[in-house]
């Protein structure tokens, strides 16, 4: 059982949940990222995501390890999807479970967070009048010409 | 020899996936430098570079056998 | 398909999530509360939970309501089990789907607290050497006499 | 007539989980005095009152066929 998977397959729900769930844990938490049908009134029809799978794969890992260090008795799953992704379908889920409940939201939290940040997965918006490369890992800002303005990760 | 692997943007820009190429004993900084005089597309200046999987900054040298992975701002999750 | 349940068999994870996953959603948050084994040192053999079912399922219902108000593109779908549970099983299923994953996360939160308050539901823990009814909706004071010292409804 | 519903700890305390008693027209609060004199066991003071599934105040005057339940400090999630 990997706990830190990129996966080309539908994700299903319970079985990311199963793999935090335990006897001393008395919380768990998901996170279950979708395809969102509209942002800021723009139609999306579809997504493609690509990741640098082994790395992106060791990054989920550190996460998880990064929460351990910060909330000692957290269990942490992460599957992630790749490829086309149409309307509805889920293309993250992080499963989070620790003795009481508080920690099981932070810690979740914190791992989407990070995932925004350091793991390689780009998303290609796909819409009835282009194509682009969602080049900001906060998702607020695109880059028609692939160059960045800011330098957001130093930033 | 180094492989170097393009990613999204980066790989349309470059026109590939993966190339080889001889730049062992070179920093990073030299090569994104040599790689922006071959392809005038590219535009590495807010891109970060994975060495062997791991972020590493720009005065590294690189090694024979090393995977040089360009990652522009990730939009994962 | 009703949002805002009580129920006596097991409760499956991906169905009370598919309830409020939809286009306009790109987050979607679930809290799962499982039977913990050990509580303060304590073991727990396994737990009775009572329901007055259909006040209950109205609380529930109040519950989403207030999170409409608070976050206005918001879902909920809220199932709570009754009855005897064992060691890892779950009692509680939280889903909230919201445009954007901050909101899926205070709201989620928010309602577990809100359950913790005002639904009338009870536990009653089993262990190796007694059983009781768990008094205190914050999970920290047990009444073994039945007669809760402060009163932490008002409090 | 007004039927009550025991729950959890209060309903082992009056061995019971139903009552119907001729209280209409008294207060939440003249029921309970009646209620604790007529079981020793039973400790109101930290239990809410739910009149037709809602919560009501201690001055709340019940009418025929109301349903009242008592509810002791909940413990679900």
């Amino acid at each position: 059982m990997k706990n830190y998977e990129i996966v080309s397959d539908p994700i299903c729900i319970e079985a990311v949940t199963k793999k935090v769930m335990c006897p001393t844990a008395g919380a768990v938490t998901t996170f279950i990222g979708t395809v969102r049908e509209f942002t800021k009134g723009k139609q999306t029809l579809y997504l493609i995501y690509e990741a640098y799978q082994e790395m992106a794969e060791k990054k989920l890992c550190q996460i998880g390890k990064e929460i351990q260090e910060k909330w000692s008795e957290a269990k942490v799953a992460i599957t992630h999807r790749i490829g086309r992704l149409e309307i509805g379908e889920i293309a993250v889920v992080i499963a989070v479970s620790t003795p009481h409940r508080k920690d099981a939201y932070l810690a979740n939290e914190y791992a989407i967070e990070r995932i925004k940040e350091i793991v390689p997965i780009w998303k290609k918006e796909h819409w009835k009048d282009g194509q682009i490369w969602i080049g900001d890992q906060r998702e607020q800002v695109a880059y028609p010409t692939g160059k960045p303005e800011e330098d957001l990760l130093h930033g | 020899m180094v492989k170097i692997l393009w990613f999204a943007h980066l790989s349309e820009a470059v026109g590939k996936r993966e190339l080889e190429i001889e730049v062992a004993g070179m920093t990073v900084a030299a090569l994104k430098k040599q790689l922006q005089e071959q392809y005038p597309d590219l535009v590495l200046e807010h891109v970060l570079t994975a060495v062997n999987e791991e972020y590493v900054a720009d005065d590294m040298v690189l090694d024979n056998g090393d995977v040089v992975a360009f990652i522009p701002p990730v939009s994962g999750g």
